[in-house]
């Protein structure tokens, strides 16, 4: 008995060794990986927590161990009775005392941390014209499967890739048109619900460094159960430098209505002003109400590193996505909203869709 | 404590005894239903005056029914007789609980 | 332990024959604990009323001031509070092993809860031709559900009582039945109870804003 | 199961138990519906598990998985753990009290089926159109958008259960005030009564905030209410608010009798008095008192502000001080004690280190700032599971082996036992272990698959390998329970021979009446004080008399089914069904006139007379 239960230790710490070894997760998602301010108070919380805890652990684990070696019932011992102890005041005292004070020691920087976590003080400061002062602030909005962002200072709204500069912290409203989802990118930092009936608020700082070590893209996850796609409601963050960011707004300021190259694509087009441009835009200033704007935002589609979210950035992709969104994404919006496409409306629309792009 | 009161050797005594008791106790009861007509007359009488401010008027006819409510619990429902112990503890808990839901509701649920 | 089914004489009959028998005593606390549940229920509500009270979808919709007149709200309160009396009324009659006098000042109680009831129907009935439906607004769907269940705890008080009064008619009262009207009285005054909240806060406090 | 139902031929044998009052019986009824359940939650556990052991798997549908997913998570809570619970306190706590039954039998009976018809009525979405599909949480803006009938069926199953389980905690709390045997003050009372009793209590508390919160979402959904319409000046925070005022103290409502379970076992096996006794019922209800304060750190993220999210923090932190000093409490009642590793014991041996993993997971969670990282994310699903299977299934797969000679008059064979505990403790940590670092790498939990490349792959591979262990351990303790009962070996009053609490004293089965004489307690562990002075029973307290017992009624049955049916007659009706009313008021009239029957019929129970006794000592029914 006693030799098994030192076996299966040595297995526990094995696998404990082995996941060590096979590090924290991928840099673009993991929270072991923190990649921005956020991220790293969080972490740090979590490291402060997991050394308190791992104190606990190892109190009890000896004496627990001592306790099941040494009290056993053997055959020598077998009718013997043990003396009846009702208890130890000074004993009761210490482990009432003890963890009390690890919990203050704890408790301190939680609610530091939780207050600091939730200054968005500079959001409210507005100029003249109702822009905010010296903040950047999005307004990221959570649909049934799909994310839009939104740039109120700058009249830029992207739909599933966020754009943020580095080393500098961005600040987000965000809500829901539907039902209740979470914001999360877990390498920068923690979630935010997402609610139907009113904004919440918060920052991130995408820290450069962090951003280098992942080609400049962290993965975003939604953290609240919103029915079948909720495992597919994935958006992605691209990084950029300030100068580049500067330079990204512009580009999409700039974008006026996109002209279509090429027949095939000039065929996309009409299909997708026959089709399409009932839910989509396909200008960064969509000035439409948001009630309107019930699917993503096409502007820059062709620059997208995903399809729907999820799968891999080409045509052959977007053709299965276009013609039977559900299979796809189950439960999305898209499905049944048009007619289904044959073959060369497929490659007309796939044409169009991929020419959407800010190099224009 | 009555209930553990053994009967006397005279019947008729001992049940005018309790007679006597249990129309004291009306008695009580009757004034605590005043005070609570009372009570009443007060909180519509401050809502129909209107020249108090609502900072006023909220809190002090919240007070009211407080009163009033402890009237009720330990008159009418006896509370406040011996053997009432474990159901205070029971109902004072609720209360507690209900309190802490209402004070969240007003508090964190819009957002 | 007194037996149940014993029959009984003003001069036997114990002085607090709701906790005379093992079954009674029982009765009695399972009673308050169901209380102590209750109160958290109508905390919920309350809580619920209070997060969501004066909120409709447009301004074509009545709020809380708009709607609750003083008059009626006056009425039911003098009518259930006054009911709570005649109950207290009955349970000293049933002390004295009076069933007659019981029977009447229950019936009483009824009688007032009955006119409460009404009052409120009459209320609903003209808050929905005002435009505060159940339906209509979250405001609308709080505010019926708070004062409905109350009503409708008034409602089952009053079957409760009725029933009681039918069943034992014939037999008087004795120590199986007597916990039973004990708990009922208990019941109405809870009901009362949550009256003084249901008119200071919603309607006191509605009326002034 | 007894041998005097055996006489009695299969047909009465059913008859007996739809109409027991009897709180063994109900204790039985109890373990088998609760383990039927356990079963059924157990494989949609499985199904999960397959599901998710590679990337992009297509085992099942996205919806499918969704329905499975909240279909496991309730019935583990409401119709497998809680019930199960259930079972262990009708077993045990009259007989740990020294009561002949408890304070509402008819009650009892009720409650069970009330739960029972419940759960059925909740596994009837399986077949009818689909299963709710929103999470055991079944947040309100989600359920408000769900098109099919599952999440009716979770609201009206729920309800009729929930009703149940109320008048459950109820008859608890009465018993335990009101029937103790003399001289059992409550300061003597076993820990696993006194953790029914705070257990019974929550369950009054919380319960009905469940109640309104599932009001509320049955008006919105059935009756056109807008409780959770935001366009109509609805909120969807009021449901999270109001599902975890109930969902948190539920937390407590299960570990708090798993404790009581745990408490018990250790004293009997260690040979000795548990350690600081008083002090182990003063944490049982500062925790009860403080699983009421702590319900928003489920909603750390809704953006309640860092005040609200500050005080919440803090406030879960201090439940860590009561749960460390039972800790160490269970420690040092085996510290110079002399302890046997039966069955029962291993688990509670086993309990110690796993609990503890999920406690200080759980102070990780009450972090609020980092919680933000671990909020619904695969971390939160490892805690909880090692909380409540490390906690709660253990304690009840422990109770199981520890009270079936109580229960069954048969002792589990301890090999298989002990197999059974291995496989499912390695299985267990192989499962949830890993998931702490899935949540912490970023895997939301929920999902109903994921894209390869995420660094997901292989623990997601080890968790579900480590889910069959657990099966095939619950498979071996099936064959253990059938093997016992064709062996049918019967034991005596104390099988495991260092019993300590009043249970113990009396027959395995206890008579129906359980006590001939009420017996005379007097200290802490009765049974173990007369042991140690020499005798093999209780003093009686009072000289052989009549017994006063209950009579059997089958309207608990009608009453629970009259709900059934009426459930679902308002779930249709919102079709436009043309028999959905009439269905709804056939239900309701059932429930109505079997309540009507119930109290205007006297019903004063029947007596065991002393003569019967001094004629047939062994005390069969006269």
């Amino acid at each position: 008995m006693r030799k098994r239960l030192h076996k299966w230790r040595l297995i526990s710490i094995f696998a404990i060794l082995a996941l060590a070894l096979s590090g924290c997760g991928e840099p673009f998602l993991s929270t072991l990986t923190p990649a921005g301010e956020v991220a790293k108070k969080q972490y740090d919380l979590m490291i402060l927590s997991t050394v308190i805890m791992v104190l606990v652990i190892i109190v009890v684990t000896v004496i627990f161990i001592y306790v099941i070696a040494r009290f056993r019932r053997t055959k020598k011992n077998e009718n013997s009775i043990p003396r009846q102890v009702e208890g130890n005041h000074k004993l009761e005292i210490i482990w009432t005392v003890i963890p009390i004070l690890l919990l203050l020691v704890l408790a301190v920087p939680t609610v530091s941390y939780t207050f600091q976590l939730a200054d968005v003080s500079p959001m409210k400061q507005k100029d003249k014209d109702g822009k905010t002062k010296d903040a950047l602030v999005v307004n990221v909005r959570a649909n049934l499967y799909w994310w839009e962002f939104e740039y109120p200072d700058l009249g830029i709204i992207t739909s599933q890739d966020l754009f943020v500069p580095t080393d500098k912290k961005v600040y987000f409203n965000v809500k829901s048109s539907d039902v209740k989802h979470s914001f999360w990118i877990p390498a920068v930092g923690g979630k935010t619900d997402t609610n139907p009936e009113g904004e919440n608020q918060f920052w991130l700082e995408f820290d450069s460094k962090g951003s280098e070590k992942v080609q400049n893209q962290f993965y975003g996850k939604c953290a609240e159960l919103c029915g079948p796609s909720h495992a597919y409601m994935d958006f992605k963050v691209q990084t950029l430098s300030q100068d580049d960011f500067n330079q990204w707004t512009q580009d999409m300021k700039n974008l006026k209505k996109p002209a279509a190259v090429g027949d095939l694509a000039k065929e996309g087009e009409e299909i997708y002003n026959k089709s399409c441009i009932g839910c989509h835009a396909n200008t960064a200033n969509d000035a439409r109400p948001e009630k309107a704007r019930t699917a993503p935002n096409l502007a820059n589609f062709g620059d997208r590193t995903r399809i729907a979210g999820i799968l891999e950035h080409n045509e052959e992709n977007l053709r299965k996505w276009l013609q039977d969104p559900e299979k796809v994404k189950p439960g999305n919006l898209m499905t049944g909203k048009y007619q289904k496409l044959d073959d060369h409306e497929l490659d007309a629309l796939t044409a169009y869709l991929m020419g959407l792009k800010l190099e224009q | 404590m009555e209930n553990l009161r053994p009967n006397s050797a005279n019947p008729k005594a001992d049940l005018n005894y309790r007679r006597k008791k249990n129309a004291e106790e009306m008695r009580y009861q009757v004034v605590s239903f005043a005070l609570m007509i009372f009570l009443t007359l007060i909180a519509f009488a401050v809502v129909h005056f209107e020249g108090f401010s609502h900072w006023f008027v909220a809190p002090f006819i919240m007070l009211l029914a407080v009163v009033q409510v402890i009237f009720q619990l330990y008159y009418f429902m006896h509370m406040s007789h011996k053997g009432h112990e474990t159901p205070q503890l029971f109902l004072f808990s609720g209360l507690s609980v209900a309190l802490i839901t209402v004070l969240t509701f007003v508090t964190i649920t819009w957002i | 332990m007194a037996s149940v089914q014993e029959k009984f004489t003003e001069m036997t009959w114990p002085s607090s024959p709701e906790k005379a028998t093992l079954e009674a005593k029982n009765k009695f606390l399972g009673f308050w604990f169901f209380l102590g549940g209750e109160t958290v229920l109508f905390g919920s509500l309350f809580a619920t009323y209070l997060a969501l009270k004066d909120k409709v979808p447009d301004s074509s919709h009545p709020l809380a001031k708009d709607l609750y007149s003083m008059d009626l709200t006056f009425a039911a309160t003098m009518l259930l509070l006054t009911s709570s009396l005649t109950s207290v009324y009955a349970m000293y009659h049933m002390k004295n092993f009076n069933f007659q006098r019981m029977q009447a000042w229950l019936l009483i109680t009824v009688l007032l809860g009955a006119a409460f009831l009404g009052l409120e129907i009459y209320e609903f009935n003209h808050y929905v031709h005002e435009g505060h439906k159940f339906t209509s607004s979250a405001f609308g769907s709080a505010f019926y559900s708070l004062v409905g269940f109350h009503g409708g705890h008034v409602a089952f008080g009053l079957l409760w009582i009725l029933s009681l009064m039918v069943r034992n008619a014939k037999r008087g009262l004795d120590l199986y039945n007597a916990p039973k009207f004990y708990v009922a009285s208990l019941y109405w005054h809870f009901i009362d109870v949550v009256w003084v909240f249901i008119f200071t806060v919603v309607y006191l406090m509605g009326m002034v804003g | 199961m007894s041998t005097y139902a055996h006489k009695k031929g299969f047909g009465a044998t059913i008859w007996d138990y739809l109409t027991t009052v009897d709180h063994k019986k109900i204790g039985i009824l109890y373990l088998m519906a609760g383990g039927f359940f356990f079963l059924v939650g157990g494989l949609e556990a499985l199904f999960i598990r397959v599901q998710l052991a590679v990337p992009n798997n297509d085992f099942v549908s996205a919806g499918l998985y969704n329905e499975i997913l909240t279909m496991h998570g309730t019935t583990m809570i409401f119709l497998a753990a809680m019930p199960l619970i259930f079972a262990f306190m009708n077993a045990a706590v009259p007989l740990q009290i020294g009561a002949r039954d408890v304070a509402f039998p008819f009650l009892n009976s009720l409650g069970f089926w009330l739960f029972f018809f419940g759960g059925v009525f909740l596994n009837c979405s399986w077949f009818l159109g689909g299963a709710p599909d929103a999470g055991w949480t079944s947040y309100a803006s989600l359920t408000m958008e769900a098109h099919t009938h599952g999440v009716d069926f979770y609201i009206l199953g729920l309800q009729i259960s929930g009703i149940g389980t109320l008048i459950g905690g109820i008859n608890f709390l009465v018993t335990i005030v009101n029937m103790r045997a003399p001289g059992m003050t409550y300061m003597r009372m076993p820990l696993f009564t006194w953790s029914s009793f705070v257990t019974s209590a929550l369950i009054l508390f919380a319960f009905p905030a469940l109640t309104v919160g599932l009001f509320l979402l049955m008006f919105d959904r059935l009756f056109g209410a807008n409780f959770f319409d935001v366009a109509a000046g609805g909120n969807t925070i009021i449901w999270e608010h109001l599902f975890w005022i109930f969902g948190h103290p539920e937390v407590y409502i299960l570990i708090l009798p798993a404790f009581g379970i745990f408490s018990e076992i250790f004293a009997t096996f260690s040979r000795k008095r548990l350690f600081g006794y008083s002090s182990m019922v003063f944490a049982t209800v500062l925790i009860g008192f403080l699983g009421f304060m702590v319900w928003a750190h489920h909603m750390f993220t809704v953006g309640m502000g860092p005040i609200a999210n500050a005080i919440f923090a803090v406030a879960t932190m201090a439940i860590a001080v009561p749960t460390g000093i039972k800790i160490f409490n269970w420690l040092f009642t085996m510290w110079g004690g002399n302890i046997k590793f039966t069955t029962p014991m291993l688990y509670a041996v086993a309990f110690i280190p796993s609990f503890v993993a999920g406690g200080v997971t759980g102070i990780m969670n009450a972090v609020a700032a980092a919680d933000y990282q671990y909020h619904d994310s695969y971390f939160v699903v490892a805690h909880f599971h090692y909380v409540i299977v490390g906690g709660v299934v253990l304690a009840l797969l422990a109770g199981t082996h520890y009270y079936w000679p109580k229960m069954f008059g048969t002792l589990l064979n301890e090999t298989l036992g002990k197999i059974t505990f291995w496989l499912f403790l390695i299985g267990f940590h192989l499962t949830f272990f890993i998931q702490h670092f899935l949540g912490l790498m970023g895997m939301p939990r929920r999902v109903f698959t994921y894209l390869p490349n995420q660094g997901w792959e292989t623990g997601n591979l080890i968790s579900s390998i480590g889910a069959f262990f657990m099966g095939i351990a619950v498979i071996i303790l099936l064959i253990n329970v059938v093997m016992t009962q064709v062996k049918n070996v019967r034991v005596g009053n104390d099988p495991w021979g260092d019993g300590r609490s009043l249970e113990w004293a009396i027959p395995s089965p206890p008579p129906f009446y359980n006590f001939k004489q009420l017996p005379l307690v007097r200290g802490l562990d009765p049974f173990w004080i007369e042991k140690m002075e020499g005798k093999t029973e209780m003093t009686p307290a009072e000289p052989l008399g009549d017994i006063h017992m209950p009579n059997p009624s089958f309207l608990p049955v009608t009453i629970s089914f009259g709900l059934f049916v009426a459930a679902f007659g308002a779930l249709y009706h919102v079709d436009g069904k043309d028999w959905a009313l009439p269905v709804l008021f056939v239900g309701m009239g059932i429930t109505l006139i079997s309540m009507l029957l119930r109290s205007v019929k006297d019903d004063h129970g029947f007596h065991i007379h002393k003569e019967d006794f001094e004629n047939e000592d062994k005390g069969g029914r006269a």
